[in-house]
């Protein structure tokens, strides 16, 4: 990757693997509530539908349950239907489609058929939006045998790994948080595929290892080059996907550092970092351990609307600031 | 307002020639009744244009779905409940909250997300409520509101308090599986409830053409064994006719009534519309031609209620108290960041 | 059968006297076809007998969803549909199973948990399929299979197959969210897809009458714009022309249709169920003055296509195939606990 | 408790506890499907219906989403709804109502409202029901802030906390183990209320806390006995309550015994272990930890229909005894 790379943003990078899947294969169509001619309701899908018409960009209407559903029938029949929740909270009304029909029907039915389904979840706080359009529901299709579910953090990785959910076989849930979408980075074009089980470590360190998704990789960096500057190397590992968790990545840089620290914007309790934390102390690198593990999650309440409030309920920069400075400096 | 709808009756508007040609309304409500009705139009109209500056101002942060255009349906359908009735209501819901007597000052507050906001900041325009004139809220979930209204009528019933429950939805909500699920338990309860489809042609983008397998809402009605019935949203008479009716049967124990108010919203659908998907002219058409509030105002002076002057008068009436109830919100102060988890549960929970 | 049916149709059964006086199936369908069609439907019969039995034994384990009493239903809607034609079944779904063409001894094994069944053991009763033969699987939860159906008529219409899906669901489920979404998806889009609303009368313990604010549940077809059919479910031949009907129409890309087929289930819901709800008088009466297995073969005596003699060797044959079936999934091996997480995904994750 | 204690089943405790609440208030209603005459797919309400008659024992539609959302709209506005699940798997269905309505009503209005509503769910495997009627979903609404979320292992607590629920002005969510139901256990007359947010010790020990849920209570209980005869003394800690959980006891228990294992039947990724471990891995107990964390939860798969699969599928007591050998014995 020596020849400069374009930028695009994570919805453009979005988009643009939506359109080579569909380019390459006529049995991928896109699903969701105004994603046709409103472009989606963060422009997403944009223009798609002028490209490729309203029988493979179809607006369904406002029946998440129903529009799931219907998602899972084409799936499991020939269709590599893409499906976007307008918001991830939405999601509530389809877990039944989501979780007793698509993450199961494989199993249930002894591998007789197949469920090649993509969903996509915008998520997370920060938009102003309150309680019913900021959850960050992750850790509970990250519960759920039988679905994939992931969360890429940048335009790269949300393009490689939209086209590699598109070319998987299984169900595969893709969170998106939605201050990540106007966030821009290096994109290769054409098409290429990121792993679906791998994490990624985006900065090498020894002092404290920083598991983080989504968003929170981004404050996890920021936080590491500040750290670093006080003499604390921080080792910032990119989670991406949830289910499976890629417990080796995390296993050799804890054991690595000695030190660990989950950040998350999901509810703390019950969140992806408390995953995270039992799966190193059930590890071989327990006994590396120097330290507890800290948990920097989302406040134990719904996402408040007033913007000083709704920024004090999630994990910032300070807070992961302040948690290393302590965990490396022995103040815990 | 229906037990003073009652009393009204008797000196309702005088009139030149026989008064039972009149449409409802007039025949009903006293014409301190029909302007303060007027009034309330107008707050609703002059809230949500003083939202509209204020979010532009940036004083506002999130988004808002703007009711300009339904002024008529959201006071029509309220005009013959009673204060102890309830309502629950939607994403758009600020004329509702206006409609069923919540105090604008308290709502531009929620809005600038300070503590005298009706929900403490908390909750914002999504979630705009007063609990104290029977709003148990707006709703960040299309269709949420159904079930919980039948719920409340159902608390009606069961503790026979006479309340009435209307629920507010629009035309896209009506395809959500819970308006089949709540309508369906409504009436087979025969609870007194009375479900207000607000088709305003769209849910966001998509014509109800797109989205609905029938033509009127309304027709879905037979589907659960209750009268549909289809309204001019923009003309208040035959809003709040219909309503009176509805609440009516609802309150003699003889089970729901699905009205649809035929509108249209001149705003984009929230903040990030670019409105692709109708035309100027349908909605210039609209704006020009079929206005609720210059419709009834219309009215008010070819029946001799108003003249202009005390037309205006009105206007300006509300402009103040709009003026007003933005200061108030501005030097309200902001929540406490210690607040944070304030009212997760109702007894803070002891570790 | 369907591309069989229309050849058959030159050369059915031939009566003394005018054949097109005589009801829709004697006149489209061939007497071989009218007797596969009584082999099946014994079929069905007998193979929830056997498995009530079994179940008995403690051969079988869980519970089990009984449609004896049902079998015209499934039949007759599964006579015009090809094997490629798709279905959605429901809990109760032995007989949509079996009328598509599914084998009852690898239903047994199935049940019998083991390998050799469809679902390798791991589905059981309630999660019976055939794919090969066009069932998408029976479903545990109510109302599920209803949007799955829309999904798979979508496929059918996007790439162009020519099938037509079938979606067996209860009365009961006709009050689930995922009714009014999929039969109205269905419609906007008009897709190839049959509704079929096995109205047994009860959804487990409550009376449609109880749960259900219309008569019939065809009633609500007209709240999606389509047509709804309402047929004796225990009279295959009027079940197999609604059946027909519907299913040209999807064909010709006309859209949905709901049929509602008036039946009754013999056995209670489930195993559990103690039937406190029906009287026996109520039973009684379908029982022995409505069931579908005896007004066909008198119809097929009456009609002089089969002798009573010819009907008793149908029913012997059946014996044999589910005593063979019972023999077969006893002696299939039990699954190894170490393909426990064996296809939970299609591709097994490497970490 | 000198007096003998009559024996009652944990299904006739539930019923006895609605019974008592319906008497007491009579803004309490029961709503479910089929909880009527038919008593409950579980035989739970059995013959309330004819001691209360059918305004207070209501038969709903097959409207798991509306039924849900009837209850939060009558518990907001003055009834004290009691709602039944048939199986927690439907609760899929009724995600919005919960998660997005009753969970965060109060928070989202600025305190002007409570919710006080009660919801019981028939949960867990083991009845050959598969895949679809065999879920342990406790995390998910463990993971939701507004919630209040127990699990009762013995027919005294359920009573106990069950009126506890009823009398708790906020959402209740109370998970129900299928097979629990026809244990029997000593259970007092009369009204009384066992906390919603306090584990039990149930049995001490000084060589490894077992924290377990639910049905797992039982099995540690089974396990640590059969423990004690080889000399191993296993503390058994019954969480009893998932939404808040009761640090304070777990804690207090590892420092003593420096060892943990967590048994719980949910998917054992993002379950309830997974947040045991992680606040034992965060607390002050790390330091006392000689042993990784251990946890022992269902497999990641859907629960199968064959009744072997299905118990291979959920710790089993020989699973705890061997995993409570090794952490003891340091094979680990
Ligand atoms: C369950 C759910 N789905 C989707 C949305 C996003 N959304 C908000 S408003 C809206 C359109 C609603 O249309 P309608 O019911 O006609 O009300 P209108 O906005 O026209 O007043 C949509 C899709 C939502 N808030 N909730
Ligand atoms: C979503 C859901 N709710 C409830 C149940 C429990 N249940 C299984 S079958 C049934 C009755 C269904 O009635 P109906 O649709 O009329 O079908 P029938 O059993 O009469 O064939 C119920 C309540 C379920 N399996 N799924
Ligand atoms: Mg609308
Ligand atoms: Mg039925």
């Amino acid at each position: 990757m020596n020849a400069p790379v374009r930028e695009l943003s994570y919805s453009q990078a979005i988009k643009e693997a939506m359109a080579i899947a569909m380019e390459n294969d006529e049995r991928v169509v896109l699903m969701g509530e105004d994603i046709g001619v409103y472009g989606g309701a963060f422009q997403v899908t944009g223009d798609l539908v002028e490209r490729f018409g309203t029988d493979r960009v179809m607006d369904t209407p406002i029946s998440e349950l129903g529009g799931a559903g219907v998602a899972v029938g084409a799936a499991v029949t020939g269709l590599r239907p893409i499906f976007e929740f307008q918001f991830s909270d939405f999601a509530a009304l389809a877990m039944e489609q989501i979780v007793n029909q698509a993450a199961k029907m494989r199993y249930m039915l002894g591998g007789a058929v197949s469920v090649p389904l993509v969903m996509r979840f915008p998520a997370g706080s920060g938009t102003g939006a309150a309680a019913q359009h900021s959850q960050s529901l992750e850790a509970w299709l990250g519960h759920v045998p039988g679905l994939k579910v992931i969360q890429p953090a940048t335009p790269h990785d949300v393009k490689g790994m939209l086209l590699a959910a598109v070319a998987d076989p299984d169900p595969v849930m893709i969170f998106e948080h939605k201050l990540l979408y106007k966030m821009k980075g290096p994109v290769p074009e054409g098409h290429y595929t990121v792993p679906l089980d791998k994490a990624d470590v985006r900065r090498q360190g020894r002092d404290v290892t920083i598991v983080a998704t989504s968003i929170m990789v981004h404050k996890a960096l920021e936080a590491a080059g500040q750290l670093a500057a006080e003499g604390i190397e921080a080792e910032v590992v990119d989670l991406r996907s949830i289910r499976p968790i890629d417990g080796e990545t995390i296993i050799a840089s804890v054991k690595k550092t000695t030190r660990l620290i989950c950040v998350y914007e999901g509810v703390k309790t019950l969140g992806v970092g408390a995953e995270i934390s039992a799966l190193i102390a059930e590890s071989e690198a327990f006994d590396y351990l120097d330290a507890p593990i800290v948990r920097l999650g989302g406040s134990e309440t719904p996402i408040p609307y007033n913007p000083e409030l709704e920024k004090a309920a999630v994990p910032q920069v300070p807070d992961i600031l302040a948690a290393s400075r302590d965990l490396v400096r022995g103040a815990r | 307002m229906a037990a003073q709808a009652r009393a009204a009756q008797a000196d309702a508007v005088p009139q030149d020639g026989d008064a039972s040609n009149l449409p409802f309304i007039y025949r009903t409500y006293s014409r301190e009744q029909l302007l303060a009705a007027l009034h309330r139009m107008h707050l609703i109209r002059q809230f949500e244009e003083g939202a509209e500056e204020s979010y532009m101002r940036g004083l506002i942060h999130g988004t808002m779905h703007l009711s300009i255009g339904q002024e008529a349906s959201a006071m029509g359908i309220c005009m013959p409940l009673s204060k102890e009735d309830q309502i629950t209501s939607t994403h758009r819901g600020h004329g509702h909250c206006i409609a069923k007597g919540a105090e604008v000052s308290r709502m531009f507050a929620e809005f600038f997300g300070k503590t005298t906001g009706y929900c403490a900041g908390r909750g914002g325009s999504m979630h705009i409520a007063d609990v104290t004139t029977g709003n148990l809220g707006a709703n960040g979930i299309v269709g949420g509101g159904l079930p919980i209204a039948v719920g409340a009528a159902l608390t009606a019933k069961r503790l026979k308090t006479g309340k009435v429950v209307v629920c507010f939805f629009g035309d896209g909500a009506n395809n959500e599986g819970a308006f089949h699920e709540a309508l369906n338990m409504a009436a087979v309860w025969k609870l007194p409830v009375v479900f207000v489809c607000e088709n305003n042609g769209y849910g966001m983008s998509t014509s109800t053409a797109r989205s609905t397998a029938v033509a009127n809402i309304a027709d879905r009605a037979a589907a659960y064994g209750m009268p549909g019935v289809i309204v001019d949203g923009n003309v208040l008479s035959d809003v709040a006719e219909a309503s009176h009716d509805a609440v009516e049967r609802a309150r003699r124990g003889e089970g729901p009534t699905l009205i649809e108010c035929k509108t249209y919203r001149y705003r984009g659908h929230s903040k990030s519309d670019r409105n692709r998907y109708r035309t100027k002219d349908e909605i210039e058409d609209w704006m020009n031609n079929r206005d609720p509030i210059v419709r009834y105002e219309a009215q008010l002076q070819e029946f001799g209620i108003a003249t202009r002057g005390e037309l205006d008068a009105v206007q300006e009436a509300v402009r103040q108290e709009i003026a007003a109830g933005i200061e108030f919100a501005k030097e309200s102060p902001m929540p406490e960041l210690s607040g944070l988890a304030d009212n997760v549960y109702t007894a803070e929970v002891s570790r």
